[in-house]
């Protein structure tokens, strides 16, 4: 077996691996610092944060759906402040790249919390949250229309030299539309994709089952939604993708590069085995290796589309 | 101690009350290096099948009892998918494991007197508790109710051990007829327990009625809640409740145990 | 127990009970005759037809994917005449209704065979697709765009007096607003949804799954997504909803039913078990009767929204 | 016959070559009215799990055996997860089946020689024509090709009611070295048999050599094809193929069994 290069770069940042961890479902990394060698992956993209301090929303938070599981977090987190302060060192000293998954309820808020950001040491990348479905303002809305997409990601960039990536929504009519706008502004890549809006109900009670009511829905259920994301956009952009939704196993990772994909985030599933990023990392080296691959993006964007079905 | 990830083994199986399981794992790395977990942790086990991805998250059980220098027991109540699969395992089966979680009852001096206060499943950890304490010499009192009889797991191993177990059941097909909370305010009236500890756990309602009580008698209570929960670690914030202050509480890492007045209010 | 009234209204439509099954799953009826007794449900609706026959996709057309499936049959289907001539004379015969479920690719195509379907006897109701994600022209062209969909059910509605129902598609920013066009127009109901757009890659070949590459996903998998649909339109409209999406059991349709749908149709469940949605019947109609309901309506919009969160 | 949807028993399960199982199935229903399936019909197993919607879809097997009056045999290769969890099935685990289903083979008349080619899996429903063919007095000839020796289910018991078998191995581990449209070339090149009706199944590439072959030597072909499949009975239009001509076929009910020349041209 020949040796292969992990290396992947996102624009202007570059990773040692193409593996992340998804923001929300690994905390600020040292939750899971125990169990599994986070050292081992290429980035942890942390819980997304925000200018001040977010309660969240009411419980219940979760529930688990059929190959999923929907959330309403409502985007809780400790503030800028805390998070400098107290996860910082943390993943400072991480040998894993440190994403910083961020939002806001205003464009002027999203571009403030970038340059304060920019100025923190041990950040390599920001993650612009413009998709998330948990919370009134703000959130989805920015993700909806491809001028809006366009605007918070231009302020952000003006107040980072940070390479800045952006999360989009696959809530919309024509997820390509934004990607264009998203990307027409020079952003470093664009990751594809957060949770689908989704709610569930007891049907004993009645209750909703999120506290939020509509939550977002993740896990093994959407992968084919996501995998579709990241083929058109691939298709019709020439921009780095992060592909995300889904990723259980590193068969799936292999399923987003070839899609279009240059990097992967591994999200709920490591709700249900802790190593799940580090053995999509350990099975797609080796799968690599075996096909004789020199490196992740031989590939990148490798899907065959079949001709005719005349046997 | 530090919670570990590992694969359990199934090494008994064993009805004690009606859709109520109890299930034996052998788990070394919980006790490694001298360690054990303590009275009010949990575990999370799952996958629960490895070979499909519904059900999708893993499930959060407390520790029951500790039945060897690797093993513990969980009580497991069968009332949905994941129970119902849990329920299906025979011994020599493998599953995954996260444990031990969570803080923990706050272990009372020797010198106390100790009230145990269980509805339901919720005297899954007490077990523990009071097994624990019996081991230090002390004989706590645990008021245990549930719905009926069928439904009461076996407490005469605890009996023997020095714990005085006074039972209640909804229906009365067994000792007191109500609820627990009603017997736990009929004893407490006729004997005071001024620096008692207390620890209650099982439904939402008992607990507060338990607390209220607690509250009049100036009881030191701690209660053990639940909540749905994905990572079982602090990671996710799935679990939080919010307490009377209004403070967001992670569950899995905050607790399961925590203050009664901080979750009702003073 | 008390008895149960199961006759729901979809508009002008009476059905005895709520149940259906979904367009495309129940082929013509006739397939699924001498495995389940076809004559207990509310109505069967056919697989989409157009005026003319059409070939549909080369193969493959489906995929499993956790807890659901993908297809891209492409709306295959013998056409107009063929279809009075050889599928009507069986579903005539039935005790269930029959909805016929069409399209078109152009406005006037909706609207012409709208007119020819209002003339065939038998059919109950019509079943507009302005929804399918799998053709290239037309389908889900239609039902992105508020005025585009609400001109399809105008012209629908001015070539037929038999009941219209309009079924609206999932990949959208806001259903809410497309189902309100629809709705403007009186049309007698809606159903909600048709399939997720989604794809997947063999990822040892690198061969896209389906022939067509992107498909529709369904089945358990897209519940929450569904129930989240129905939600968000009955909360906005007073317009009869039909949910589908995921139902598997019957207490899939009670969560249906208490998000806002009146009636419910059973898709991909069918192919698991052919007598999916006659126990998703019998389900109900117990579950009805334990709970001393008098009829189906008395679940409607049930869902309860917590409050607060405080213990 | 009319299908049926029913509740199966597992009756037998036994490895017949590596990942290969062979799995006996009780099912009265299939047999009621004195029905029996015809070969080349097969029949969907599923749900798979089910507690459990992953995986959602059910699997269709051919019939491979009808072994007593109320049983059927399948051949199943173990090559994903459906097939793993079939695999693992023991007798007295029941399950749903959907059967018989589809065409089957057009059986010859008696008097006309008979040349089966079977690649890998394809021989799941060749046993049961060969047997079928044998208890009509006829002797067929059965060309069965693997990729060794150790994916070769045996056939001893073919042999022991008539049936010629001549072996292929792409590696030559056992019978001829190669493919198993090569071995036929071979042997139809020294015998002349014009009338012969013949039956193939096996991968796409083989049925397109075979039909080569028969175009050539005028035999009379018929093959047996695969797709994806949802419902097994022609609702979904999920299998549908497009023939040589353009046509669209449900292999499902239109198939699986199709003239050689309808499938790959004159
Ligand atoms: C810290 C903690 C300790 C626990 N200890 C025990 C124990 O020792 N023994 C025991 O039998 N059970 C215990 N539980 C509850 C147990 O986790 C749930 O009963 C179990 O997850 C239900 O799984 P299911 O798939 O069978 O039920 P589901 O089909 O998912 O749901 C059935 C019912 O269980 C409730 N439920 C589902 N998930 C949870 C959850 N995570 N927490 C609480 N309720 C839930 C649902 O609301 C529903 O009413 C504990 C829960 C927590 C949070
Ligand atoms: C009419 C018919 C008769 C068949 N008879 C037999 C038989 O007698 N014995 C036997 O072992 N197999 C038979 N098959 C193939 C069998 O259905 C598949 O091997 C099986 O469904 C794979 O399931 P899986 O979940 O293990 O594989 P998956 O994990 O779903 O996929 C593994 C591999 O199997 C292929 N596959 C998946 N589904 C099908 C399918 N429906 N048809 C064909 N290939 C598929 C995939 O392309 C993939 O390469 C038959 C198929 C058809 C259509
Ligand atoms: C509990 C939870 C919390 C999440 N929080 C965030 C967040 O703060 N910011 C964000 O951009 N995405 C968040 N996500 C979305 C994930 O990062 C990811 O996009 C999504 O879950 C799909 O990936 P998966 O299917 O692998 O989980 C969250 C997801 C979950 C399940
Ligand atoms: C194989 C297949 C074919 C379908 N064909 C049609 C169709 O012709 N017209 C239509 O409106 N919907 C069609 N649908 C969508 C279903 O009617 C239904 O909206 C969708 O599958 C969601 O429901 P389910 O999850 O219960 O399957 C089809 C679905 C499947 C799986
Ligand atoms: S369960 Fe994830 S934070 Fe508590
Ligand atoms: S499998 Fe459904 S039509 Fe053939």
């Amino acid at each position: 077996m020949s040796t292969v290069d992990l290396e992947v770069s996102i624009g202007r940042l570059t990773l040692k691996n193409p593996v992340m961890v998804a923001s929300g479902t690994f905390g600020y990394g040292s939750e899971y610092a125990g169990f599994v060698d986070v050292n081992a992956i290429g980035a942890v993209v942390t819980k997304g944060i925000s200018i001040y301090p977010t309660d969240g929303n009411s419980a219940p938070r979760i529930v688990e759906t059929p190959s999923g599981m929907l959330n309403a977090i409502g985007l809780q987190n400790p503030g800028f402040e805390v998070f400098e302060r107290e996860k910082m060192p943390f993943l400072r000293k991480l040998r894993s790249k440190t994403i910083v998954n961020f939002f806001g309820s205003t464009v002027e808020e999203y571009a403030e919390l970038a340059g304060r950001l920019d100025t923190v040491e041990g950040v390599d990348a920001l993650e612009v949250n413009i998709s998330c479905p948990n919370i009134k303002r703000g959130g989805l809305a920015f993700g909806a229309d491809p001028q809006t997409a366009a605007s918070v990601t231009r302020a952000v960039l003006r107040r980072t030299d940070k390479p800045v990536i952006v999360k989009l929504s696959p809530n919309v009519t024509d997820i390509v539309e934004i990607a264009r706008a998203v990307a027409d502004t020079g952003v470093d890549g664009i990751t594809l994709i957060n949770t689908l809006r989704g709610m569930a109900i007891d049907y004993r009670s009645g209750r909703a089952l999120l506290g939020n009511v509509i939550g977002g829905l993740s896990g093994p259920a959407i992968r084919p939604v996501a995998v579709r994301a990241v083929y058109e956009v691939a298709q019709a952009l020439d921009v780095s993708i992060i592909g995300c939704g889904g990723i259980v196993e590193w068969p799936d990772a292999v399923e987003f590069l070839r899609a279009g994909a240059c990097a992967l985030q591994v999200g709920s599933a490591t709700f249900r085995k802790p190593s799940a990023a580090m053995e999509v990392l350990q099975g797609l080296e080796v799968f690599l290796k075996k096909a004789g691959h020199a490196m992740v993006g031989d590939l990148v964007s490798t899907v065959k589309v079949h001709g005719g079905g005349h046997p | 101690m530090e919670a570990v990830h590992t694969q359990a083994e199934v090494t008994k199986r064993r009805t004690l009350a009606r859709s109520t399981l109890l299930i034996e794992l052998r788990a070394e790395d919980l006790f490694k290096n001298g360690q054990r977990p303590a009275p009010g942790q949990f575990v999370m086990l799952g996958p629960l099948k490895e070979d499909s991805t519904d059900p999708f998250l893993n499930r959060p059980f407390s520790i029951h009892r500790l039945s060897g220098p690797d093993r513990l027991e969980l009580l497991i109540a069968v009332v949905g998918r994941g129970t119902t699969i849990l329920g299906s395992l025979m011994p020599g089966d493998r599953l995954g494991l996260l444990g031990p979680l969570g803080n923990g009852f706050t272990f009372p001096e020797p010198s106390r007197p100790v009230v145990l206060v269980a509805g339901g499943l919720g005297v899954a950890p007490l077990f523990f508790l009071a097994e624990e304490l019996c081991a230090c010499g002390v004989q706590p009192r645990l008021f245990y109710g549930a719905g009926s009889v069928d439904l009461l797991v076996p407490t005469d191993g605890l009996q023997a051990q020095g714990v005085s177990v006074k039972l209640a059941t909804d229906d009365g097909s067994a000792g007191f007829a109500g609820f627990v909370s009603e017997l736990l305010a009929q004893e407490l009236l006729n004997q005071e327990t001024p620096d008692a500890y207390s620890a209650a756990c099982g439904p939402m309602d008992m607990l507060r009625a338990v607390t209220d009580l607690a509250r009049n008698r100036g009881l030191d209570l701690e209660v053990s809640l639940e909540s749905r929960m994905a990572c079982g670690l602090g990671a996710c914030l799935g679990c939080t409740v919010f307490l009377s202050t209004g403070a967001g509480r992670r569950i899995c890492c905050d607790g399961p145990v925590f203050r009664a007045r901080e979750v009702f209010g003073p």
